[in-house]
């Protein structure tokens, strides 16, 4: 069977053949999201809305947006106020954009922290399995044990001072078993591979196996599963946000946007407080999940759509 | 003094299990065998699935640990292959069986070959372009094959490439373990073909494995035949084919096709006469266990595993 | 497979009291003590301090650890300084309410993943399938905390269909049938809200496996054998797709621990989570400690049961 | 509130609230007493929300209880035996009559040595209690004397395990050595009849008896058994709590709800309603649930929620002044634990007046009144809120909003802006940034903090929120010195206090007070509040005089300042009568409805 | 005379790729007999496979042309209730692969079962077990009442490989398909099943199509062989005729591929090339012929179609009369008997 899987894919034909174990997976990658509209239209989206938020904030002044004005309260949309004021009549849009920026930034710190540990970790304990394994499996159960959602609370009611960063390496010290294990587990699949073997017959060392043959090989496996992780991960800040265990208001964050809603008068009678950020929030994860969707499909020739 | 002698070597695989992994018996996956190749010739290895022949191929070139048992390589021992020297390493290399994934998929056919070459040689980067062209050249690719990824190439091309890359060393032994079974029969005359060709070139040895009896008949001087990681017999190509001693030996050879349709009821009665023996006389041949016995000497090139007399 | 789960569970114990310790001195590291919130000018401070001191909050956290963890192995929790009852029984009354959430939740996540999955598995590229796929994007970016107030405005206040707080109308006798409609009503909106967001990765994943299982050549097998398309779908696909989701049970119980934080704090039902985010801002930390540790324990069963699940399911995994 | 300005008398006819043109109100505006229209049905159930976002605990016997929720609670089932008028001093009206003796009792002072004896004798009262004969437990056993005495015996005692036991109880004679284990009895406790109990009292003061006895039984026939330390958690307090009050618990859905039903028994007489349910209501979901007039009364209701739903069609809003202030307070000292004292630092960071005059000067609480509150919450002037109208001194208009006066005080007294970055240094011209604690919680508190931050700022002064962020309640508490342990990074925190029925501020502020958070103490401050509570305060006019003066040397000294008074919106619905929020009104026996389904919204 | 089975005329099957239909099997007509093995052979690619599943009608995406007589009735235009009542009854199939054609959640008695179900549905439960445990005995299985209620993957290769021929044969069919029976098999096994094969077909007399790329298979088992090339057949003929006087440049290369354990070759032949993918697949003239280079091009036929150079034997295009191996190698024919 196996013979005969591969031989389908001779020469040209690399439509049997996993995208991952191929270096134009880049290009088949390209091509499913080209191809896939959706996918399409939220890379744009998601781009503009990138490039939105980080070039906007950099003419936005935090402080300023975050100063009190008790003579506009709870205003509607206006001209001066594109979204509003909130309670602290402070400007709802200007919270919006730099609410997203440390939102996005959280995410995406969160997501290149727990990557880069889970890789590692992953890497070391599936390549060279064993003892080593074992040891560093037996701390990762204990990590996985822990009820991410509770312990980050207590933690955070610990800290005294938080900023973006102390904020992500909490969530970080709790959230990077997933990618370990599936990195691990890839990687006990893949040093297996005669390439590997190869690699060690000819003389190179373990540390450079590791990490420019195999790693590379589980490139489209970790660019899919960063790009779903950060979606998870933004949705998992502004949710602690909205349990009132994320930034202070002094530091706008989506979720505490949304978090405003929890009062019934702002629910019912001031959307522009906390529906754009609810949507935003939507839009964000959908935009990231599409595309970390249809990346995941490039990669899994099964799914993949052309 | 052979090129390479291999002394009682054996292979255990621990099984593992429990919380703390504790070893809870043993894979015997090699079991004491014993075997030498002379320079440049061809040693066949053959046996069915599981047999052990892969496990003995990647011991000698240290991917597997060693159990216990002694491999001397030139005169030289090299049970740990880490610790041996670096010149012994070099001369020692290996295709593997699947061409499909003995390649780096992400990695250009330059990169590939001159791995071996970055890990022992120092070469500028001119030095090792030229290298590598040769080597491509050598193994019949198109000079603008360097540029490429595997999966630019056929089966047998990729071969071709993983061969390159095991003879970019020059080394002087090389374990290739079934190269060809992955590929259709028409590639695999291409590299049968090709193997011949470099050895005679190089001066290469070869420990050949393989399950097709054809293509070792095809290629080797020499054969080692083994069943549950342990031999059977050995013995050159004529004494295995013409004169195989050990009931294993001969249900293997009886159960090749026979190319040509005109013998086939022949081949038919002879295959089951000997399956036949095979049943009636498993006992004779086997121990309590159901593994070969110690070899015995039956010529001065011809072993076979029989319950020693008496 | 006793033997498996015994082994499984010795294995707990480490962890189990690693993860003590850590709750414990992290509980002990929040700022404030359960007495703190007696602040009161009507309260005699002394009375306080006393208090405290009887209690034992002044001693070093190792000590009072120890006497914590002697507590543990007679089935002693503590006492909740705030509810002034034995952890045990706090955390009963709301596991109890917890429980049924879940377990209702559970029961609707399945109710409407199996059809929704098979339907887009089975028909894959067709119109429902991408209607539902769409749904499974939207319910998979969708946070559960906003999806939960959306609904609770929608269902609880602007239609007026459903309670928007509490486990029971009060006045119910225990036991009677009312009493049992009275409960599943109060946890109909909470439990639908979370079942519909968590749902979307058991219907993604019977989806994908269905998918699969289409292609796998056992089904070819079968068809050669001249199976009916239904014999097809029934005997074979939707068994060897249905029984991995079966082992996700054990893993679903995880995920409903931390969507129970925010859906029990949503709609004021007073489970589990309620109780630990108050007991986190009341500093009771017997329940604080207590509450964690349960649900560490729990996420180790759920990850055993869905083992044992799945070595029970699959004869290819075996279990010693 | 006489210092609000302008008040309408609203005419009974219009019961909606009138709101201002510039959108305030104003809680003048509001009835404290429900109006009554429509006819009252026989029976019927009442709704009562309680608000909280915790469950609550259910110590449901006032003993032992420590939550609000719980108290809730408890008004419905129990209550005390005492009731007391608006100037919150105890009437003959309720369940017992008191009435202090001419001497101390002779029995009493000869359980003492002589020279306490004389003191007693000389500043002590004795008051005699008569519970009246009507007065039964739920379960039929007559309120006893015995029952009085043995819940005073029971919060001495020092097993027990609840919050109560204080000065009020360390006031009686005996209390201490029954609290020490040294007497096996209160001795200044005497059980003259079923019905009759005396108490002598070490000190008398006008406190006593505007809050200062404790008037709550405790059921010896139930409870009189029991190891005290386990009353607290037994079923008769958790499960099926006992009292004397209107209404007698059904079941209780443990931190989810209470059902009670009428006591026919009661000593007032048979109460009107049926039965009453108590619910918790998220805080969240309190318009919604009036709205739908799933509840009639609420425990609390949010100020912040009443200007969106003011013209609510189902139900009418009581309101008043609320016994509570918001305020500043300045770190001034340290607590010295082992003396139990204040200890004033003179070289503390705040320990200039005129900076905190200033800093008082700086902001403009009518503004964060008018803005964040609607008029809700209004300007403070003193620490005597007007809840207390007796006591309050509304002539004396505090520090008013100056900012102008601000920045001269500053200049004069030596915090200038050296380097000219805007920001003043310190007298020695070194950088000065002082330290904002302020908690979490609620909705206003962050953009309130940020307000007064920025106001400061706009006179040159240099505040940062302690951490960057606000502290949530229990780490604020803690840092603040509720146990003694003052943090030195606070320089100044704003607070809240709800003041006790008594107007005696030495809780708050006495020099042995923990509570004196900014740990200000002098001689003055002292005499004062002792004059306050001395043998001569029991003139009212006398008394009035002292706080007034003590209010004017709190603006004086600015230990603290306050920011804000506040009041209590209360919102009924329209189907229930005889409602009223008047300090003292007990009357739930008298509560009916006029129809069976409670009104909703359109 | 031979009595034909099936009859294939013309089929061609394409499969969608990007909007457009490709020929996986091109024009292909062939006849099997009652009591006849007709072999396939080819390379990897060459359509075998889909050959093999148009005639049972399991692609279910292919656009089916031509067709497919099974007794006189042209299956192509059955419905597909029609088509499940030959499957597994008249027709069976054998898979390559033992582990995947088998469900891994099922145990072996029942899948054998399930067959007998479908087709005889009032068969007793005890019946249908009685001769399961037939089944598992006569494709020699021991301990057949043990492996009943084994599970897959607790069986060797071989083991379940004869699970699959139980299941195949269960029904006594009338016609036997076995696609690469023996590739994922060692050799020894791969006798043993050939054997029982052979000795299943001579009992019921079923006709059988064997897909091999194992020449030496086909020498062993064939009647007739077809030789498949880029999805049409390039020859036909009866297995002596095939192996003694291969006429095809294309059989007559792939014969001299093979090393074999009889023969001594110093050098094995070699096809230069590799079968082109089914997009690549040249629209008209000799499919062989890129391969074939130093054939002159007019040595080929423009639309190279079957010829019948001797009674039942075809072959495809002209070329074969020029065809000669380049290095002027001598080829050998493989009749030497040893
Ligand atoms: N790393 C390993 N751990 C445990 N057992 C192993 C390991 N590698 C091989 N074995 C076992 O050792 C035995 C011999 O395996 P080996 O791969 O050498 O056989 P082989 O003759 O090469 O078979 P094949 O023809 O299938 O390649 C097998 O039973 C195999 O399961
Ligand atoms: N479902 C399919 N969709 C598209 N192309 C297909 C499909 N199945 C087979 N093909 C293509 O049809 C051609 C013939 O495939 P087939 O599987 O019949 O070859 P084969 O001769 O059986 O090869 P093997 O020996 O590898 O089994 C190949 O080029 C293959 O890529
Ligand atoms: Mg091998
Ligand atoms: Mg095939």
């Amino acid at each position: 069977m196996e013979t005969s899987k591969i031989e389908l894919s001779n020469v040209e034909g690399d439509k049997n053949l996993n995208a991952t174990k191929s270096p134009s997976g880049w290009k088949i990658i390209g091509r499913e999201i080209v191809r896939d509209k959706l996918a399409l239209f939220s890379l744009i989206l998601l781009t503009v809305i990138i490039i939105l938020v980080y070039g906007v904030s950099l003419f936005l002044n935090q402080e300023e947006i975050v100063t009190v004005d008790l003579f506009s309260i709870h205003e509607k949309p206006s001209e001066t106020h594109i979204l509003g004021t909130d309670y602290g009549g402070r400007d709802v849009f200007g919270q919006l954009i730099i609410g997203t920026r440390n939102s996005l930034s959280i995410g995406i710190l969160v997501t290149v922290m727990t990557g880069v540990i889970g890789i590692i970790f992953g890497l070391v304990a599936g390549y060279f399995g064993g003892t080593i394994d074992n040891i560093l499996m037996r701390i990762l159960d204990f990590f996985m044990v822990l009820p991410f959602l509770m312990i980050v609370i207590v933690f955070v009611a610990i800290v005294p001072k938080y900023s973006i960063l102390s904020f992500s390496l909490i969530m970080t010290a709790f959230l990077w078993m997933g990618i370990a294990r599936l990195i691990r587990s890839k990687a006990l699949q893949e040093k297996e591979l005669d390439y590997v073997q190869a690699s060690k017959t000819l003389g190179t060392s373990n540390l450079k196996i590791m990490f420019t043959q195999v790693l590379p090989n589980l490139s489209s496996l970790i660019i899919v599963t960063m790009t779903l992780n950060l979606a998870a991960n933004i949705g998992l800040e502004s949710g602690l946000s909205f349990l009132g265990f994320g930034f202070p208001e002094s530091t706008p964050s989506l979720g505490t946007l949304v978090s405003y809603a929890r009062n019934p008068q702002t629910l019912e009678f001031r959307w522009w407080v906390w529906v754009p950020a609810s949507v935003l929030i939507l839009v964000l994860m959908l935009s990231i999940n599409n595309v970390g969707q249809a990346l995941k499909r490039a990669t899994d020739a099964r799914q993949r759509r052309g | 003094m052979s090129f390479l002698e291999v002394n009682d070597l054996k292979v255990h695989f621990p099984i593992r299990g429990g919380f703390f992994g504790g070893t809870q018996g043993y894979v015997k996956a090699v079991d004491g065998v014993s075997f030498s190749i002379e320079k440049g010739k061809t040693y066949g290895l053959v046996g069915e699935s599981g047999s052990g022949k892969t496990t003995t191929g990647r011991a000698i070139i240290g991917l597997n640990k060693i159990t216990s048992g002694k491999v001397l390589f030139d005169g030289q021992e090299i049970n740990d292959l880490h610790r041996a020297s670096k010149d012994i390493r070099r001369d020692i290399q290996m295709i593997f069986q699947d061409p499909y994934s003995s390649l780096n998929p992400k990695k250009r056919v330059s990169d590939i070959i001159a791995e071996p070459l970055r890990n022992y040689e120092k070469l500028t980067k001119g030095e090792e372009q030229k290298r590598v062209q040769e080597l491509i050249e050598l193994v019949g690719l198109s000079p603008e094959s360097s540029v490429k990824y595997p999966h630019e190439f056929s089966g047998g091309q990729r071969q071709r490439i993983g061969i390159a890359r095991a003879i970019a060393l020059k080394p002087k032994l090389i374990i290739a373990d079934e190269p060809v079974s992955a590929l259709d029969v028409s590639v695999q005359a291409q590299v049968l073909n090709f193997m011949q060709d470099i050895q005679k070139e190089l001066g290469l040895t070869y420990l050949f494995i393989s399950h097709d009896l054809g293509v070792i008949k095809h290629m080797c001087d020499e054969i080692g035949i083994m069943y549950k990681g342990r031999y059977v017999e050995s013995g050159t190509k004529e004494d295995i084919f013409n004169n195989p001693q050990h009931i294993y030996t001969k249900r293997l050879v009886a159960a090749i096709p026979d190319i040509n349709p005109r013998n086939r009821s022949q081949h038919l009665q002879f295959r089951q006469e000997v399956k036949k023996e095979y049943e009636q006389s498993f006992n004779k041949y086997f121990d309590s266990e159901g593994l070969a016995y110690q070899l015995q000497p039956v010529s001065n090139t011809h072993l076979v595993a029989l319950p020693e007399k008496g | 497979m006793w033997k498996f789960t015994l082994r499984r569970i010795v294995t707990m114990i480490p962890q189990v009291l690693l993860l003590s310790i850590i709750v414990f001195v992290l509980a002990k590291m929040m700022p404030g003590d359960a007495l703190t919130g007696m602040v009161d000018p009507n309260v005699d401070p002394n009375t306080i301090a006393e208090k405290r001191e009887a209690l034992g909050l002044n001693d070093p956290w190792y000590e009072q650890y120890t006497r914590w963890l002697g507590g543990v192995f007679q089935g002693d929790l503590g006492q909740s300084i705030h509810f002034k009852m034995p952890v045990s029984e706090l955390v009963w009354q709301r596991i109890v309410n917890s429980f049924w959430l879940s377990a209702f939740t559970l029961v609707l996540t399945y109710l409407i993943a199996i059809p929704l999955g098979i339907t887009s598995g089975r028909y894959n590229d067709s119109w429902a399938d991408r209607l539902i796929t769409g749904y499974t994007y939207v319910g998979f970016a969708m946070p559960i905390f906003i999806f939960a107030l959306v609904m609770l405005w929608v269902f609880g206040f602007y239609l007026d269909l459903f309670p928007t707080g509490g486990s029971i109308q009060p006045g119910i006798e225990p036991g009677t049938f009312e009493y049992i409609m009275s409960k599943i009503y109060h946890m109909l909106l909470p439990a639908l809200s979370m079942a519909l967001i968590t749902t979307v990765s058991t219907v993604q994943y019977l989806r994908s496996e269905i998918v699969d299982t289409k292609q796998k050549d056992f089904i070819l097998t079968a068809r050669a054998k001249g199976a009916s398309e239904t014999r097809v779908y029934n005997r074979h696909i939707l068994r060897n797709s249905l029984l991995p989701i079966a082992a996700f049970l054990g893993y679903e119980i995880t995920g409903l621990i931390g969507g129970s934080i925010f859906i029990e704090n949503i709609f004021s039902y007073p489970g589990m989570g309620q109780l630990f985010l108050s007991s986190i801002s009341l500093r009771d930390y017997s329940v604080v400690t207590s509450l964690v540790l349960l649900f560490g324990m729990l996420t180790i069963i759920g990850g055993l049961l869905s083992d044992i699940i799945l070595s029970l399911v699959d004869p290819r995994i075996r279990i010693k | 509130g006489g210092d609000k300005e302008t008040s309408k008398e609203s005419d009974g006819a219009d019961k909606k609230t009138e709101e201002k043109e510039d959108g305030l109100f104003s809680v003048d505006d509001f009835k404290q007493v429900k109006t009554n229209e429509g006819e009252a049905i026989e029976g019927g159930n009442l709704n009562f929300g309680l608000v909280s976002d915790t469950a609550f605990e259910g110590t449901l016997n006032w003993n032992f209880y420590s939550g609000d929720p719980d108290a809730q609670i408890l008004t419905w089932f129990d209550e005390g035996l005492l009731t007391w008028d608006e100037n919150y001093v105890y009437t003959n009206d309720g369940a017992a009559t008191y009435e202090p003796q001419e001497a101390v009792s002779e029995a009493v002072l000869a359980t003492l040595p002589a020279d306490q004896a004389t003191e007693v004798a000389e500043n002590g009262v004795t008051i005699k209690f008569q519970i009246k004969d009507n007065v039964n437990w739920h379960d039929g056993e007559p309120v006893t004397a015995e029952d009085w005495a043995f819940a005073h015996e029971v919060i001495a005692n020092k097993d027990y395990d609840g919050p109560r036991y204080g000065s009020d109880f360390t006031n009686i004679v005996g209390a201490e050595a029954y609290h020490n284990g040294e007497a096996d009895k209160i001795s200044g406790i005497e059980v003259l009849d079923d019905k009759t109990l005396q108490i002598t009292y070490i000190q008398s003061t006008p406190s006593l008896v505007t809050g200062s006895i404790w008037s709550y039984p405790l059921a010896k026939h139930i409870f009189g058994d029991m190891a005290v330390a386990d009353i607290s958690s037994s079923p008769e307090v958790r499960e099926k709590p006992i009292g004397f009050g209107p209404f007698i618990v059904d079941s209780i859905t443990p931190g989810e709800a209470v059902v009670l039903k009428k006591n026919p028994d009661y000593w007032r007489g048979e109460p009107k309603l049926d039965s009453v349910t108590i619910k918790v209501i998220n805080p969240n979901v309190v318009v919604q649930s009036l709205e739908k007039g799933e509840v009639d009364l609420i425990s609390s209701f949010n100020v912040d929620q009443y200007p969106d739903n003011a013209d609510m069609a189902n139900v009418e809003y009581l309101g008043k002044v609320d016994r509570a202030y918001t305020y500043i307070g300045f770190k001034l000292g340290t607590w010295d634990k082992e003396a139990g004292v204040v200890k004033p630092n003179p070289d503390a960071k705040m320990a200039d007046v005129n900076l905190r005059k200033a800093m008082w000067h700086a902001v403009d609480n009518d503004a964060v009144g008018n803005e964040f509150y609607h008029g809700l919450r209004w300007n403070a002037t003193t620490l005597v809120p007007p809840s207390h109208p007796e006591f309050h001194d509304d002539t004396n208009p505090g520090l008013t909003y100056d900012p102008e006066k601000a920045k001269q005080l500053l200049d004069e007294a030596g915090y200038k802006d050296v380097d000219g970055d805007g920001v003043r240094e310190d007298k020695n011209g070194e950088p000065l940034v002082i330290n904002f604690a302020s908690m979490s919680g609620g909705d206003t508190a962050e953009p309130l903090a940020q307000y007064y931050i920025q106001s400061w700022a706009a006179v040159g002064l240099k505040v940062e929120l302690l951490d960057g962020r606000l502290q949530e309640f229990n780490s604020f508490y803690e840092r603040v010195g509720q146990n003694g342990d003052d943090d030195p990074a606070i320089d100044i925190y704003q607070g809240a206090w709800g003041v006790g029925i008594d107007v005696d501020p030495r809780g708050l502020y006495g020099r042995d007070a923990i509570y004196n958070f900014s740990r200000y103490a002098s001689d003055k401050n002292d005499e004062l509040m002792a004059k306050g509570v001395s043998k001569e305060a029991f003139d009212v006019e006398y008394r009035k005089e002292v706080y007034k003066e003590w209010q004017q040397f709190m603006v004086d000294e600015v230990p603290v300042f306050p920011t804000l008074y506040r009041s209590i919106i209360v919102p009924v619905n329209n189907r229930v009568l005889n409602y009223s929020i008047e300090e003292g009104w007990a009357n739930l026996h008298e509560l009916a409805l006029t129809q069976e389904e409670a009104l909703k919204a359109e | 005379m031979s009595e034909p089975i099936l009859e294939i005329n013309h089929l061609t099957t394409s499969f969608r790729i990007k909007d457009e239909h490709y020929a996986a099997v091109d024009d292909v007509s062939l006849t099997v007999n009652k009591n006849e093995l007709l072999a396939i052979v080819g390379e990897s690619g060459c359509g075998k496979s889909a050959l093999a599943f148009s005639i049972m009608r399991l692609h279910n995406r292919a656009k089916i042309e031509g067709e497919i007589k099974f007794k006189g009735q042209n299956i192509t235009e059955f419905s597909t209730s029609q088509l499940n009542a030959l499957r597994g009854k008249d027709m069976g199939m054998i898979f390559q692969d033992p582990l995947t054609a088998l469900n891994p959640l099922m145990m072996i008695g029942d899948q054998i079962g399930e067959i007998l179900l479908i087709h005889n549905k009032t068969l007793s439960a005890n019946k249908r077990k009685g001769r399961v445990i037939e089944l598992l005995n006569k494709v020699g299985i021991p301990r057949a009442e043990h492996v009943y209620n084994q599970f897959p993957h607790e069986l060797s290769g071989g083991m379940r490989q004869r699970v699959v021929i139980a299941m195949a044969i269960a029904n006594n069919p009338e016609l036997l398909i076995a696609d690469e029976p023996t590739t994922a098999l060692d050799v020894t096994i791969q006798s043993q099943i050939l054997d029982l094969m052979k000795e299943l077909k001579e009992e019921s007399h079923a006709g059988v199509i064997l897909i091999t790329h194992d020449l030496g298979v086909v020498a062993e088992m064939a009647d007739r062989v077809a030789v498949m090339y880029a999805g049409q057949i390039v020859e036909i003929a009866d297995v002596y005729t095939l192996f003694e006087n291969p006429l095809h440049p294309y059989t007559r290369s792939l014969l001299n591929s093979v090393p074999t354990a009889n023969e001594e070759q110093s050098k094995l032949h070699v096809i230069q090339g590799v079968v082109p993918s089914l997009q690549n697949l040249p629209r008209e003239g000799c499919r062989f012929s890129a391969r074939i280079p130093w054939i002159s091009e007019s040595a080929h036929e423009k639309n190279p179609v079957l010829h019948e150079v001797s009674p039942g034997h075809f072959v495809r295009c002209t070329c074969y009369k020029d065809f000669h191996f380049p290095d002027g190698k001598k080829e050998d024919k493989h009749h030497v008997i040893s």
